[in-house]
């Protein structure tokens, strides 16, 4: 039971923070990479919290929507960029 | 004692609701209406704004108390009549297809 | 006591979130998280304004998952230039 | 009262308070944004229930009944027992605003756990106990395993009336 001493929000935040930043590395598709940077933003704002520095967490929880939205916007785009140039070169290709 | 703050401050809220010609219920089925009207959000918000108040701790004599409480029944129905639909508009239905085409010229 | 069973309860939704098969299956247990982490805000701080930052946090978490989920509808299998 | 025992019966409280009151405002009918009709498609492809899945969709995309149980337990922990809840309502209500959904949910369930805690205080229940328990409730929903929550979610809506008519 000596383990149970290290279940308080300091060392949960951080393996929490350790564990986003593996699935960001690790993982291939750029959405799930999103989704693992919500899971380290989560973790990110505990440890500021453990910290007692309440302004800083309030203004990061504040501007972490934000970030999301401006990562995904930019997926998207590229997304359908890449898709659109795809077909292109398959047509040419038809008739070359 | 400090019950009657509450209740003052849901009754002004109310009334003065009425007299704005906000509809009493929404229409039905009730559960998806984005109508703003006297039962719901404009109670709910009185309840919570006095309750800020009274946390903030500005409401300490029995005199100004009452007084208090009727302000903040006036401002949460002109709140919600003008203001509350401006700030936090209802959400466009369907926005899918004007944005392939924005993409596809 | 609390502490221990949130504390538990959010590393076990984490390492589900990282082994998961499925990108939707992730969406569910990153929303766990967002629960689990601000109610350790709210028992570490024990004042008025860590309640105000819990909920601002969950907030927050809420509308950044209503973006994901979003484009996960539009974004189906992306290409992946790997080099 | 014994600390254990609290937080079982707090679990309860909270299951039934939240679950009954989404469902009782419809969340297993439709999706109401378009991200919860994706999550419920993809539970059920993975051998659960569509109105279930609807229903945990909606959870993830915009702060329901459990959000507002969860919230109005953290008000009455740490601003006072009636003063929190209110707060919290009004809080939950706005979020619920800027997620596109009408917001009766999340406020109705913050209101109704502040009167449970309230009444439920004289037999020694705490607003601590309720944290954890919600905890709990939300993991049984969300974490454990989704094909039998949701099929369990969807005979509850069958019961009341709310299953959907969407294929």
């Amino acid at each position: 039971m000596a383990l149970l001493e290290f279940i308080n929000i300091t060392y949960v935040s951080a393996a929490v923070v350790i564990i986003g930043s593996v699935g960001i590395i690790a993982l291939p598709k750029p959405i799930d990479k999103v989704i693992m940077f919500g899971l380290l933003q989560g973790g990110f704002i505990g440890m500021i919290a453990a910290a007692r520095y309440l302004d800083v967490a309030m203004a990061a929880a504040i501007f972490d929507p934000i970030s999301t939205v401006i990562l995904l916007i930019g997926i998207t785009k590229l997304d359908e960029i890449r898709k659109k140039k795809q077909k292109q070169a398959q047509e040419e290709g038809f008739l070359v | 004692m400090l019950y009657i703050v509450y209740i003052i401050a849901i009754g002004s809220a109310m009334i003065l609701g009425l007299i704005l010609k906000l509809p009493l219920l929404p229409e039905r089925p009730m559960r998806q209406s984005w109508t703003t009207s006297v039962i719901f959000p404009t109670a709910v918000l009185a309840l919570g704004f006095t309750a800020m108040v009274s946390k903030l701790g500005y409401l300490t004599s029995a005199n100004s108390n009452y007084l208090i409480a009727l302000a903040i029944g006036v401002l949460t129905a002109i709140f919600s009549k003008f203001i509350l639909e401006r700030i936090l508009p209802r959400p466009l239905q369907e926005e899918s297809p004007d944005e392939s085409q924005e993409v596809s010229p | 006591m609390i502490t221990e069973i949130v504390g538990i309860i959010v590393l076990f939704a984490a390492v589900r979130t990282l082994i998961a098969q499925d990108r939707s299956e992730r969406m569910l247990y990153l929303n766990v998280i967002g629960f689990g982490m601000s109610a350790l805000i709210a028992l570490y701080i024990q004042t008025p304004f860590g309640a105000i930052i819990a909920i601002t946090y969950f907030v927050a978490s809420t509308l950044s998952s209503n973006a994901i989920a979003y484009s996960i509808g539009r974004v189906k299998d992306e290409i992946i230039l790997d080099d | 009262m014994n600390e254990v025992i609290g937080i079982i019966i707090a679990a309860v409280i909270s299951w039934l308070n939240f679950v009954l009151i989404d469902t009782w405002m419809g969340l297993p009918e439709a999706p109401g944004v378009k991200g919860a009709e994706v999550i419920g498609r993809n539970i059920k492809k993975r051998g659960g229930d569509l109105a279930g899945g609807f229903f945990q969709g909606n959870i993830v995309c915009s702060p329901d009944a459990s959000a507002g149980t969860l919230l109005a337990s953290i008000g009455c922990y740490l601003i006072g027992t009636p003063e929190g809840g209110l707060i919290a309502a009004v809080l939950v209500f706005f979020g619920n605003r800027l997620c596109a959904d009408p917001g009766y949910a999340g406020t109705t369930g913050a209101l109704t756990i502040t009167i449970l805690i309230a009444l439920t205080s004289y037999i020694g229940l705490t607003p601590i106990m309720f944290i954890a328990g919600m905890m709990i409730a939300i993991l049984t929903i969300q974490g454990l395993y989704h094909p039998a929550s949701s099929k369990l979610l969807g005979k509850i809506a069958q019961r009341m009336g709310r299953y959907t008519e969407i294929e």
